[in-house]
């Protein structure tokens, strides 16, 4: 809190609008170059459907692949808005301020996109929907809400309309400042999307309240979700590696340590790409920072947990599938970054305040968390599979076709560039919420020292 | 929802596999892959691991060098009475039909591959490719059995057809179904006899002779799935039974 | 907006009664200077219980010996239970202190104290080594076996290092307490002007010794919360899931530290509602307390709720028969009554009373719920691990190396020894304690006054507001 | 009737001004504050907003847990099929989307909640300065038309920018 700086309100609505008041050329170019991209996964998905999934490099007894890794990573990342937001709002953490939206915002896009994924890597997606919904009205055969596959669908519509919500919610007051900033046909369209917007006590508080109670509502869900994407593989009795016990909680804890990374490499960059350096400070990443030491050492434990497990009762596949993994080329070195790149490195220099506080070595080290937990999903999915049954006749292999690839690679374009077009849109700071901040921001004197200080209501 | 339901009397169809007998010769194979059109395996898509054998042998060496032994281990889809497969699917693909038979409806799949994913015995089978076959062999395709398109799961059925053929026969001829009517074509062309198939809730059928047999062994029996393919073990020294391997 | 209802606007908001150190330290010394006859009482009366729930044990160990655990069920209950309730209670400041949770203040040597029950858990726990057979060729945790897997050979598995694990978590604790009490201790000697006792000579409070205070806590704060997981981790699977056959449940000892927390964070706020109901402190323990308490006391009871769940439901899917076995003798078996008790006391009926924020803004609310969830607690613990003592009784079909519980023993009824002994172990925490506060003082003199040192009423425009500082 | 909207540079004088109002007899019923961000509660002296927000939440869980259970129960025993031994009703199955819908209709309601309690959208409109944005306070009140002049001076006095006026 130490290098709290007041400014006017008429500069904050300046610097946090820049973007959405008039974007730079990079911007422009940005966008061009990442829908290439996109353009290109979403042909790749094209191919895959008029060919068939023969197309990937799934096989017997590897039936998923690349997309479901990548769909658990998503979902995992999609963890972070509503984990930050939800329990900073609730432990009223100072800080959270300029966090809140960049997180939210990044929960809905992300799970949008993982939401795709389980479609793609369908058999015939085009009878998905019968699968998504209740089929069949004519035999009167309906959807097996006994499958994991149904718990699935239900937990991420909820889960994504609840977000979204969440952040439509939050937008109406900075959307009544866009408003007030326009004119012409976007002032006409940010009039609507303001809902007539005045600003009366009234509303400031429900503002607030909705804050609070639409966290309290979501923290559940949020983790409800990670959870039942775990107990697709949990329940499943013939992979054991998948059948443990542990899996919901050590999904919910690595999802969290692979969202609240990504949280700090989105702010980061905001900072960077948009110029916010009044607004994201230095003590904003020293606590994400923070959270994150105790947040990775609890998803260590729980790996921990599942590894030891995993030997406890020693059964043949167990042993194979850990030699697998632990010392078989090519998954010895996966399994190695996975460990340094998702817990000891990051975690080794977070423990310094000087890290912490530097830029780029919190943009890189959240990087690093990402691709070590991405590795992860990896190592639990294939190996898993590969060495499913204790008949080694039918252990197997697998490798990513270059379809599977660009369809991956193009998922974070596509994220990305939805992020960017959402900062065209909209400011991925609540401004009105960073105003709050300097209304409550105080001093008082001990001895000779200012303190800084909050002003609380209850 | 109105279907018309054909009576029958539920029987309980069981498999019995002699791995003394098995020779590992492969007819069973091939018949099934005849009989139920199951899809060519190519070379290529043995590359791929795509091969689709709804009955295979799985072949192990034991020993070590001079005295080595090949052994043979049919594996068929289990039909078990507690089939991981079967609450997995959000679809109701496959379910548990009145004859204790573990039913794979083609129409439903939508294929999301996780009835193979929790198959303990990895015997259901995706179409990765739309199935094609020379012109020369469109012919042979077996009327009475769905040709399964891209994108869908199957497994072995018993030979569900020849069980509904063999009981509408009976019917017509207004008599009981006596063991050995109906005849699985993997049990039809085993030479060594090795594969028995009949009614076990028939007690004189040939199945049921087997039931009390001590060479009797289920494949993974700890995971409890109570499985309809009863295999009798290796009678020689070294032979060590295949669950526990 | 005219038409929006209005209630009359309360100009007056009420931050408690503002109190000043000095008077706060003069009713500190009153207190720790009298003794007072209630205080007496209790430690007589619960010492007493404690010597008859000794008696209780030698009697056990004489009559039924070591050779079987059957008969040892409800003592192991009675350890774990003490582990999680007791051993958990000091976790809470830690964390708050980590959190700089401003409402913690009142909580901190409260929770401290309960360090001192450590050393009776310790002694408690030396009998149940004799039960336990060593690790080798059994699953364990330890992963000592010929079958397979890995033939490393751990010495002393699991004895010497849970003991080890447990003796140094004794440890930290009490040292948290030394180094939290101090400066009291310091602070009431001049103030009583007495000498200073062995513990606070030397004590100036120069900002080194301030600074090295809080490094300490911090320090020894982290090593406590290692220790406590570990201990609690390691206890529930050495101490109970390996001695069942086939149990295989990576989430339980997990589970136990969740437990662990909860009936923590449940001993603390009963412990300060006494407190300030029997000691008079009503000026400095406010509502505001419990309320910021009860928040994560509901939280924690979610947790209870999802960790138990997450377990069942693989159980309950895969169906595999050790698994079916293990849901059998431990849930919906002989023991369905204690288990369905234990869930409703630590999860609906908290649940029910804490989802009003009316309820959780009141003092009786959140200490009405942190009692039934120490009595769930309880109660869970005996379902655990009388359940999971009672497969090894003479002649019993059930060997420690099956792959597979094949028998789930009939229902083990408490006989009177198991009464004494419960009793008797429970009110010897009660009896440590009351020791440890009679030589510390019961609240933290530093912490309440660096409260009330950041805490100020200010007028805002035209309302009045608090002003909390935030000095870390 | 006349809507006068008042702009203040400086929350002080706003806070100022509606004390002069009280003085006047205004009650803090019939005035009200737009700020550009939120305030501590009675920091302009308005009345403190009563709402029901609560009450949606439990409405709506209540509403999606008897969906979820319908529709669970339904589905299952529309048509009856036996899937891997388990019970046509499993009640740990069925509690996971039952949760789910729980929560959803908790969600939705309170959404609706918020804006019908927040009177949203605001159709009528009304006064308004897009200043307000920029930090400005404004007071809005209604009075009969003869007082509007001599409430219009108090308000200037009290050191409002401007205030705008509308007949109705």
């Amino acid at each position: 809190m130490q290098q709290r700086v007041a400014l006017p309100h008429k500069q904050i609505n300046a610097d946090l609008l820049n973007i959405t008041l008039k974007a730079p050329l990079w911007w422009w170019i940005t966008v061009g170059v990442l829908g290439l991209f996109v353009l290109a996964a979403f042909s790749s998905v094209a191919v895959l459907v008029n060919k068939g999934l023969g197309v990937t490099g799934l096989n017997r007894p590897v039936m998923w692949g690349l997309f479901i890794v990548d769909f658990i990573f998503w979902i995992g990342i999609s963890h972070a808005g509503v984990m930050l937001s939800a329990i900073l709002r609730l432990s009223k953490a100072e800080w959270r301020r300029p966090a809140t939206r960049a997180a939210e915002v990044l929960t809905v896009l992300s799970l949008l996109w993982a939401a795709l994924h389980p479609v793609i890597h369908a058999g015939r997606l085009w009878r998905i929907m019968y699968w998504a919904f209740p089929y069949d009205f004519s035999r009167g055969i309906w959807i097996n809400i006994r499958s994991p596959l149904v718990w699935d669908p239900s937990a991420i519509f909820t889960y994504l309309t609840g977000s979204a919500l969440f952040v439509i919610v939050a937008l109406i007051p900075d959307l009544a400042v866009i408003r007030d900033r326009t004119t012409g046909i976007r002032h006409q369209i940010y009039s609507i999307l303001a809902m007539g917007w005045r600003g009366t006590p009234r509303q400031w508080k429900l503002q607030i309240v909705a804050g609070f109670l639409l966290s309290a509502l979501l923290l559940p869900v949020f983790v409800s979700v990670h959870s039942i994407v775990s107990w697709d593989f949990a329940v499943a009795i013939s992979v054991e590696a998948w059948h443990v016990t542990i899996f919901a909680p050590y999904f919910v804890i690595g999802a969290v340590h692979s969202g609240v990374s990504a949280v700090v490499t989105m702010m980061v960059l905001m900072r960077w790409l948009f110029g916010w350096h009044a607004y994201i400070r230095e003590e904003h990443i020293d606590a994400l920072g923070r959270l994150l030491i105790v947040i990775a050492t609890t998803w260590l434990y729980f790996f921990f947990l599942e590894f030891s497990f995993a030997l406890f009762s020693r059964e043949s596949q167990e042993i194979a599938l850990r030699e697998l993994q632990v010392f078989t080329w090519p998954w010895w070195p996966l399994f190695l970054t996975f460990i340094l790149a998702g817990y000891v490195i990051p975690v080794g220099l977070w423990l310094s305040k000087r890290v912490r506080r530097s830029w780029v070595m919190m943009f890189w080290t959240s990087l690093l968390v990402n691709i070590g937990m991405w590795l992860e999903r990896l190592i639990i999915v294939i190996p898993g599979l590969s060495r499913k049954t204790p008949f080694s006749f039918d252990w197997g292999t697998y490798h990513p076709s270059l379809i599977e690839v660009t369809i991956i690679v193009g998922g974070y374009a596509f994220v990305f560039l939805l992020l960017l077009l959402f900062a065209k849109a909209f400011p991925l700071i609540p401004i009105f919420d960073i105003k709050e901040g300097q209304t409550l921001s105080e001093n008082i004197k001990i001895g000779r020292r200012t303190v800084p200080a909050l002003r609380v209501e209850e | 929802m109105v279907i018309e339901v054909i009576e029958r009397q539920t029987r309980k169809w069981q498999m019995v596999v002699d791995v003394d007998k098995c020779t590992g010769c492969q007819a069973c194979v091939i018949a099934c892959q005849v009989e139920n059109n199951v899809a060519l395996n190519s070379d290529e898509i043995f590359r791929q691991r795509r091969a689709t054998e709804w009955i295979r042998i799985e072949r192990y060496w034991e020993g070590e060098f001079p005295n080595v032994k090949a052994r043979f281990l049919p594996v068929l889809c289990q039909q078990c009475g507690n089939a991981p497969c079967e609450p997995v699917c959000p679809v109701f693909a496959t379910y548990h039909n009145d004859q204790g038979l573990n039913v794979q409806v083609y129409n439903r799949c939508v294929g999301t591959r996780y009835c193979q994913n929790n198959c303990p015995y990895h015997v259901r089978f995706f179409n990765f490719w739309e199935p094609v076959w020379p012109e020369s062999l469109r012919n042979h395709l077996n009327p009475d059995v769905t040709v399964r398109s891209r994108g869908v799961m199957e497994k072995c059925t018993f030979c569900v057809q020849r069980i509904r053929r063999g009981e509408l026969d009976a019917d017509r001829e207004g008599r009981q179904l006596k063991d050995g009517d109906i005849q699985p074509a993997c049990a039809q062309a085993c030479p060594t006899d090795a594969l028995v198939f009949g009614d076990i809730s028939d007690s004189n059928s040939r199945v049921s002779g087997f039931a009390e047999n001590k060479r009797k062994f289920h494949l993974r029996e700890e995971l409890g799935t109570d499985t309809n393919v009863i295999y009798l073990a290796k009678v020689d020294a070294e032979a060590k039974d295949r669950s526990h391997a | 907006m005219q038409r929006q209802k209005t209630a009359p606007m309360h100009d007056h908001k009420d931050f408690g009664p503002d109190i000043t150190i000095a008077e706060f330290q003069k009713k500190m010394v009153e207190k720790h200077t009298t003794m007072s006859a209630g205080h007496l009482k209790l430690m007589a009366i619960s010492g007493f219980l404690l010597l008859i729930g000794i008696i209780a044990i030698v009697i056990r160990a004489t009559t039924d010996g070591f050779e079987y655990r059957a008969p040892w069920g409800y003592y192991a209950a009675t350890v774990a239970f003490l582990l999680t309730a007791a051993g958990g209670a000091p976790l809470i400041i830690v964390a708050l202190r980590l959190t700089h949770a401003h409402w913690r203040r009142p909580f901190a040597r409260i929770s401290e104290l309960y360090a001192a029950v450590g050393i009776l858990t310790l002694g408690l726990f030396i009998p149940l080594l004799l039960l336990v057979p060593t690790a080798n060729n059994r699953f364990t945790l330890w992963f000592q076996a010929d079958n397979g897997g890995s033939s490393i050979r751990i010495p002393w598995a699991p004895h010497f290092w849970i003991t080890l694990l447990i003796s140094m978590l004794v440890v930290s604790g009490i040292a948290l307490l030394l180094v939290s009490a101090r400066s009291d201790k310091a602070n009431l000697n001049d103030n009583m002007n007495k000498p200073r006792g062995w513990l606070s000579k030397g004590w100036v409070g120069n900002s080194k010794q301030w600074s090295i205070k809080k490094g300490g806590l911090t320090f020894l704060g982290a090593c406590y919360f290692f220790l406590l997981i570990g201990t609690l981790s390691f206890f529930s699977v050495d101490f109970g899931m390996a001695l069942v056959p086939g149990w295989k449940d990576a989430i339980f000892p997990a589970f136990q530290s969740i437990t662990g927390l909860q009936a923590g964070l449940a001993t603390v706020i009963v412990t300060l509602w006494l407190v300030r109901k029997y000691c008079g402190f009503e000026d400095y323990i406010q509502m505001e307390h419990f309320w910021a308490a009860s928040k994560i006391l509901l939280a924690l009871s979610l947790m209870f709720f999802y960790f138990w769940f997450s377990g069942f439901i693989i159980f309950w899917y895969g169906r595999l028969p050790a698994e079916v076995n293990v849901l059998n003798l431990l849930m919906f078996g002989p023991y369905k009554v204690f288990f369905f008790s234990a869930f409703i006391l630590n999860f609906v009926a908290p649940f029910l009373i804490l989802l009003w924020n009316s309820a959780r803004k009141t003092m009786w609310g959140p200490t009405l719920a942190a009692s039934l969830i120490l009595i769930g607690t309880l109660i869970d613990k005996i379902r655990i691990y009388v359940a999971s003592y009672s497969v090894d009784f003479n002649n019993s079909p059930v060997s420690i190396f099956d792959h597979k519980l094949n028998l789930v023993p009939a229902f083990q009824a408490p006989d009177v020894i198991d009464v004494l002994i419960v009793l008797g172990c429970l009110s010897g925490g009660v009896f440590m304690l009351s020791v440890a506060a009679k030589l510390f003082p019961i609240f933290s003199l530093w912490e309440i006054s660096e409260g009330i040192k950041i805490r100020t009423v200010k007028p805002y425009l035209r309302t009045k507001l608090l002003i909390l500082g935030k000095p870390e | 009737m006349t809507k006068m909207l008042a702009v203040f540079k400086e929350e002080e004088k706003a806070a100022k001004a509606t004390e002069e109002l009280e003085k006047a007899g205004h009650t803090n019923e019939n005035f009200d504050i737009l700020t550009g961000s939120p305030y501590p509660e009675g920091a302009f002296g308005e009345a403190e907003p009563k709402h029901h927000l609560y009450v949606y939440p439990l409405v709506g869980a209540f509403v999606g847990f008897s969906m979820g259970l319908l529709l669970t129960i339904a589905t299952q025993s529309a048509w009856p099929l036996v899937v891997g031994g388990k019970p046509i009703l499993s009640i740990p199955a069925m509690m996971i989307p039952m949760y789910e819908g729980t929560m959803l209709g908790a969600i939705l309601f309170t959404i609706a909640g918020i804006l019908f309690e927040s009177r949203l959208p605001n159709l009528k409109g009304g006064l308004y300065d897009p200043r307000i944005t920029e930090g400005y306070v404004g007071i809005t009140i209604e009075v009969a038309k003869k007082d509007a002049g001599e409430l219009q001076k108090l308000l200037e006095k009290a050191g409002a920018e401007e205030v705008l006026r509308r007949e109705s």
